[in-house]
């Protein structure tokens, strides 16, 4: 037998040979842009080549169909190059105003939504959810289709007052980040623990170590080696869940979805902020996740209508303070909204501060 | 016969400069040869050169008191005492000034005489906490001392684990920016525990401050357990057309600059007709446009207070500032102001039976979180007790539909 | 002979409205009856419709890998092999792609035929690391597939407890505000560490991400261990001319309410003559007036970039941001490159040592210490590096004078 | 013998019978006010009533001369009423613009600086010492001396950007607060224990208790009981000295000063804030501390050509960020301003904001 093939270790490709030449001409040396409509940029280099970029949506979770449409389109219009954004945007580059319309008419044609530049809503961080993942409360391509769905208008205009990153997550680990806004599973009961299972798959120190309240001792049951949980102590985070799948935290009713907001990764105006608690109690309820959706709606309408420029979501609310976000989404707030989690004080009003 | 007066090489630098000099005054008593206090205030000055030189303190605590309360003298004894006989011992009697520290010179006056009839003539004008703190008795005297100062309407402060003596600011009495009757709150909450100040038993201090508006000119946020600050509910009061004489009197720009871009709030803006433009909706109520346009702008007329616990100083987990338990707290009538003092109760009571010994009201909350403090004094939560709300998902929301319910309920209901 | 279809009602739904449906993507490839995968994505269709109605998911972990390498393939077997066999195994595998994620028509053809010969035809462009996520292959094709792939130019991402797969912004490719080479940066550090990529054996995986300026458009400073953001220790490069341009075009009032006043360090005013005074002195480099006006603003010429350690999601202390630990390194010659990967050499090896089980970076500090970590990879302490000095008096300071000469020594020296 | 007098239980009195007739006839009732002059403050009421007040700085350690001296210029100047502030500064108020004058000649003239109003530096925050308290590491009076002699030109001017509120400790108890500025004795070696004493006079659970950190255990020392302190844990704050005098953290070399800024009780503008330690192993220096002196000074000087109208200490640093206030100043940064206490994550730089 031969002996196996040894893996060439390459790394992370070049990706010179694969870049539009007009890109890797003007590499580094780009003056300035404009955005001449929604969906479409205009690069300026020192030499003075502009590249026009159009940007579409696509599904992320693409068959090999949709791909070879857009090479196919790449081909044919775009000078056989194409490139993505990390949220799954599909982005064609060419050298000339006159080829941009062209690009457009094919990219709608064909179902991808040409928009997510500038001030509107991109495309939603996506995960995997029940399609691949091994811990999922929820599905992640479903909610994304759902909300993307609802906010199409959002994604093909620019709207907004300043960009809008929506992202979700199908478990607690939130693989999708922070967001603007965010969806994700929030689950609100302890695991259930298969007793009989454990001994065979758990490392049983690893899964006691892995709980962020110490919630999970070592127990005898039935006579079996198994874990014990505290559910007074248990804050229902499912990171037991990975380690231990016998310690099942998703629920088809009791794994909710919860929405936080303000959530930015930039460090533009204001320093980066982390997402915060909105909503919660929300069901899982596939495949469009109505009640979700609406009030990603009634948030995003508060923001477009309440927003001055350049205010993302975080830098929105925090002008207007919570109590005025709370009234104006129509949002209950609750004591679940008052952090408790280590080192929290400093998210107490600890000033005289008022919103009336 | 007279005693020498000490060598104070060190103190006596103390002496020059602008600033009235305490030494001064410690010799003026050590030299008052007429005065039972003379041999005293040679001895503590001596005693304080010497820590001068060796930068070390030499007093010790113990035990003092006046008959009936447990707490309010601060007893001093020295170390040095075979060497400084006469400033062996130096206590100190806590007295609370009249609320806002106003006084008549004749009042004052009489408090001299007895002070120095009894003790040292040292006296602070006030303490960190507002006692009138008579420094420098000895322990045979505390008695009469107090009891003369007692007749004539004073009573001793707090000390100990127990309630405070307290301040609140000039407000009413004279400030335009008095959200309510400051001393009237102070006052009442003081007065109402003054079983927990003279016979201290409370887990720990516990310390009432009053300010009449966000300015905190009593330090309350960061230096009391139980904060009073005035606001207001409704809209800042306006005179426009006072507004207009002010920018044709400063300019445009000096409005810009020193009001509209300084609002925390970003509520203000200038309209083209040289009026304000006051967003109250988004206004934070930081005061800071009242305070500069003080003739122009005022508290709206839903006035009333907000109340903070938990500030503190160090120990042990690290300072603490106060925070919002009760956005507001119409001050108004006399069942206002009764709500209020209810509202101490329930804290007081809470505290008593739950914090750990030796723990302030921060540190209790801090360890017992703000949810379950509400809860214990039978208060809602409310969206401007928070900075912003949680970050974090470890929480088990369970409860959320009845929660969202109780907001739902209360929120439809009219304030 | 073929199988039916799967009765897919739940998913139905998700096949109208006007974004790209990937459950119409599903089902061409389930109805490519020509292709093997056929039957698979059936399965997959059908094990995906119980999970919409039985909202449960139903895929377990397990091992699988290439020849060589420990990690780079996500293993997937069904729990409900015995009812949707063709499904059983669904692997996925992740391919790094060209930094910026540039590709030809051609080279993306070609990965569409390799995988649509051993996989499942599904192709996730791209995952939440920056990965291609070739996801549904059998394990007998993940070797053959691998190698195919390998032999066009491209390696297996990362997993587990490695280094994990990066992203840089499209930067310099397309962007005016790059500080530097994004994808020479990145390139520079992932392949440096592809020894701890392929068989990992960190703590815990490591993640380096890469932005060219403080916009992050790559999310590094909350998503990765490791941030490299760009910025500029000079002054912002203007165009005065382009500016009155642009008042003249909008308006003062534009500039005022979209520029100066968003200023993040009041380091913004417009001048009488329309020109922008920028004191750049003031200035945090946060890019904002440099967005807005992309036409007259630059960043300066001295560039290069901020390293930022310890972003991560929530487990299990909370979610944490990298924070600052080199706020400048010039990036420009190749010495200044060599440099930046000399510093991750160091965090690298200090995370090896120092980094209990399961400890991502960020928590490792969060446990030492800043203070600890920066000593260990030998780097020295920087105003830059925090919000504000310390607030508590808890610290033991008797080398004070030591540590007062380092700085001085350094900031005397020049920078 | 007679039984005891029992006290008369009549808590904070009433201000009204004290209180100037001005004030008790407009009390809740004030309009507006300015400033004509350092020093005094004119008052307006909605009845147009006047008040005129003149505010002095005193000693606070008042010997009863003093006292009487001031009643004395209440009894001819001042309608026979004065008031304090906290700050120990006295107010006397009258009802007439030329009866102002004549206040501040005699006020000049027995030698208290008039003053402390509006941007000025105010009197310092004046806590015990080595004049009356058990624990003091340096004294209070001289300190507050030595500083409002070097800052007296500030306290009868308003010339800084705001008011700057100074504060004093002579332990890192504090009871002096927060400050704009504060100057505080910082302990740098662990406490070192007189073991023949603690068996006496400390209860040893409860100093166990007291230490923030858990330094302090119960030992067995020369076959008595004692405590240890494990001195790598110890941060030297001396909490345990109160309770248990023995344990000796007041040391003539060792016991330095600590300059802190930032800090701010008012909501005004900006939350309430901590102060933040900058300068530290100042040596403690009686009778005039000229180290600490002219730190206090050189912060001062930055600030009062550096800041904008209104900004405080702290908003004045926040603007221009710590890496200029350390370069402005000239005082070195060093790994002991990184805070490392509980929850001090939070004041690490999370973003890319950078001051260069
Ligand atoms: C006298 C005074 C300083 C002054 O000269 O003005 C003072 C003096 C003492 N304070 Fe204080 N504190 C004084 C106001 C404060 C303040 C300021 C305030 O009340 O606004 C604070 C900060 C606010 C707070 O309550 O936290 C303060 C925080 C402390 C603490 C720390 C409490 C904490 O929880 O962190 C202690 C230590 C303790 O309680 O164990 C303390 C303890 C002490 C002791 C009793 C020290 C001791 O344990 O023996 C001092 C007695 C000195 C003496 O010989 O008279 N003192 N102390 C102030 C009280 C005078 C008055 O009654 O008017
Ligand atoms: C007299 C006093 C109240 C009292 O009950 O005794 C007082 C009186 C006034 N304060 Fe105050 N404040 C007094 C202590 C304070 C304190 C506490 C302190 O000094 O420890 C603060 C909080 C300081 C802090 O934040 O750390 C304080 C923060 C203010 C502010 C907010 C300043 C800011 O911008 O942050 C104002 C508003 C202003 O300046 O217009 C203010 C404004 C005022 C006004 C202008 C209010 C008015 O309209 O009458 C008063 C005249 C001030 C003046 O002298 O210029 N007062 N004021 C206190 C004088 C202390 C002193 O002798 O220096
Ligand atoms: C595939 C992907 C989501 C997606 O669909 O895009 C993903 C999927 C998983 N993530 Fe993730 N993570 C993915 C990006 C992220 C990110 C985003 C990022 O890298 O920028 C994060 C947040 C940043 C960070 O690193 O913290 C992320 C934070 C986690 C965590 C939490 C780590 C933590 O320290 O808090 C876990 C749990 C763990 O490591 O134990 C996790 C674990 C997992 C596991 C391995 C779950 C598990 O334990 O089995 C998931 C495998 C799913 C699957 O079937 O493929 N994943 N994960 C992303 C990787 C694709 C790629 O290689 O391109
Ligand atoms: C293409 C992409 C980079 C890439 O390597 O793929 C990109 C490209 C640009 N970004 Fe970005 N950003 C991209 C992801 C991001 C992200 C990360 C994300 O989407 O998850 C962020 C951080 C978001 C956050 O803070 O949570 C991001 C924050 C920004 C900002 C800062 C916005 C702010 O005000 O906070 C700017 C500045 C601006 O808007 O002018 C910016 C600006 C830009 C500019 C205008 C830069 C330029 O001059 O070319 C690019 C065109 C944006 C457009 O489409 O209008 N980009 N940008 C990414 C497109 C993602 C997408 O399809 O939506
Ligand atoms: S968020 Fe959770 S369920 Fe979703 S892909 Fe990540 S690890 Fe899997
Ligand atoms: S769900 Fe989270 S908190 Fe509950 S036992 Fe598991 S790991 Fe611990
Ligand atoms: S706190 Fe407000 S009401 Fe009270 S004196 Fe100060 S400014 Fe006036
Ligand atoms: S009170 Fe403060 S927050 Fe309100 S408008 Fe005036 S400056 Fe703004
Ligand atoms: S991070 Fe900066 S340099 Fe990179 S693409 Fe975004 S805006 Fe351009
Ligand atoms: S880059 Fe940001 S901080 Fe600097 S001047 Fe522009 S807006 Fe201000
Ligand atoms: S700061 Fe310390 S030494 Fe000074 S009075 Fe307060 S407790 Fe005593
Ligand atoms: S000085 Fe402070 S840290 Fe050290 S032993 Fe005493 S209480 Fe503990």
């Amino acid at each position: 037998m031969a002996p196996p093939r040894r893996p060439v270790e390459s790394g992370v490709p070049d990706p010179m040979p694969f870049m539009h030449p007009l890109l890797r001409k003007n590499y580094g040396t780009w003056r300035w842009h404009e955005r001449p409509r929604p969906g479409v940029l205009r690069h300026v280099a020192a030499s003075g080549d502009e590249v026009w970029t159009v940007k579409a949506g696509t599904q992320r979770q693409l068959d090999v169909y949709t791909v070879r449409a857009l090479c196919a389109i790449a081909t044919d219009l775009a000078d056989g190059h194409l490139r993505f954004t990390t949220r799954s945007n599909v982005e064609f580059m060419v050298g000339a105003a006159e080829r941009v319309d062209p690009l457009i008419a094919r990219l709608e044609a064909e179902g991808f939504p040409v928009g997510g530049t500038g001030n509107s809503v991109s495309m939603i961080s996506h995960t995997q959810g029940w399609l691949h993942c091994d811990i999922p409360g929820t599905d992640a391509s479903g909610v994304v289709k759902a909300l993307m769905d609802a906010v199409h208008h959002e994604f093909t205009h620019e709207e907004m007052p300043n960009k809008v990153k929506i992202t979700t997550s199908c478990c607690q680990i939130n693989c999708g980040g922070q967001g603007d806004i965010a969806i994700n599973i929030q689950h609100t009961k302890p695991p259930k623990i298969n007793h009989d299972l454990v001994a065979g798959v758990c490392e049983r120190p690893a899964v006691v170590a892995r709980c962020p309240v110490a919630a999970i001792r070592p127990a005898m049951v039935n006579g079996k080696p198994s874990l014990e949980v505290d559910e007074a102590k248990c804050v229902c985070c499912g990171a037991c869940y990975p380690p231990c799948p016998p310690m099942q935290i998703n629920d088809p009713v009791h794994s909710k979805l919860a929405i936080w907001v303000g959530g930015k990764h930039s460090s533009t105006r204001s320093k980066p902020t982390f997402h915060k608690l909105v909503a919660a109690g929300i069901p899982n309820n596939p495949p469009r996740w109505p009640e979700a959706t609406e009030i990603v709606l009634t948030i995003l309408d508060a923001y477009k209508s309440g927003a001055k420029p350049w205010e993302r979501v975080g830098e929105w609310v925090e002008r207007i303070g919570w109590a005025r976000f709370f009234e104006e989404t129509g949002l209950p707030f609750t004591k679940y909204h008052v952090d408790n989690w280590r080192g929290s004080r400093g998210s107490l009003n600890s000033s005289a501060h008022l919103h009336f | 016969m007279s005693m020498e007066m000490p060598k104070t090489p060190m103190l006596d630098q103390l002496e020059s400069g602008p600033w009235p000099s305490f030494v001064s005054g410690l010799k003026r008593l050590a030299q008052s040869e007429d005065k039972s206090y003379a041999p005293m205030m040679k001895d503590l000055l001596g005693q304080l050169e010497r820590s001068y030189q060796t930068r070390k303190g030499y007093w010790k605590g113990g035990t003092i008191g006046v008959v009936g309360y447990g707490a309010g003298v601060i007893p001093r004894f020295s170390e040095l005492k075979d060497e400084f006989p006469a400033s062996a011992e130096f206590h100190t009697l806590r007295i609370m000034p009249p609320a806002g520290m106003h006084y008549t010179a004749e009042i004052l006056s009489q408090l001299c005489d007895i002070w120095e009839k009894y003790g040292s003539g040292l006296i602070a004008l006030h303490g960190q906490s507002g006692d009138i703190m008579f420094q420098g008795i000895r322990s045979e005297n505390v008695q009469p001392c107090f009891d003369e100062m007692n007749e004539l309407g004073f009573d001793l402060g707090g000390a100990g684990a127990g309630v405070r003596t307290s301040i609140s600011c000039v407000g009413a009495a004279r400030c335009e920016h008095s959200c309510f009757d400051e001393a009237r709150a102070m006052r009442m909450l003081v007065n109402a525990f003054l079983d927990e100040m003279h016979r201290p038993s409370l887990p720990y201090k516990f310390k009432f401050k009053v300010s009449g508006c966000a300015n905190d000119c009593a330090n309350a946020i960061q230096r009391s357990d139980f904060a009073v600050i005035g606001t207001w509910r409704d809209e800042i009061q306006a005179d426009q057309d006072e507004i207009r004489r002010i920018v044709a009197r400063r300019g445009r720009k000096w409005l810009i600059d020193q009001v509209i871009t300084l609002c925390p709030s970003h509520a203000l803006s200038l309209n083209d007709d040289d009026s304000l433009d006051i967003a109250n909706h988004d206004c934070v109520r930081c005061m800071h446009c009242i305070n500069v346009l003080t003739k122009a702008l005022s508290p709206g007329r839903v006035r009333g207070a907000t109340v903070l616990i938990g500030g503190k100083r160090t120990l042990k987990i690290g300072d603490l500032m106060g925070s919002v338990v009760a956005p507001f707290l119409r001050l108004e009538s006399d069942e206002d102001y009764e709500a209020l003092l209810d509202l101490a109760r329930r804290v007081m009571d809470f505290f008593i039976d739950n914090a750990l010994e030796h723990e302030r009201t921060g540190e209790m909350i801090e360890r017992i979180g703000l949810v379950n403090f509400l809860e214990g004094i039978g208060l809602e939560v409310d969206p401007n007790m928070i900075r912003h709300p949680r970050t974090n998902s470890y929480v088990r929301t369970d409860g959320w539909d009845e929660e969202a319910a109780k907001w739902k309920a209360r929120h439809g209901a009219a304030e």
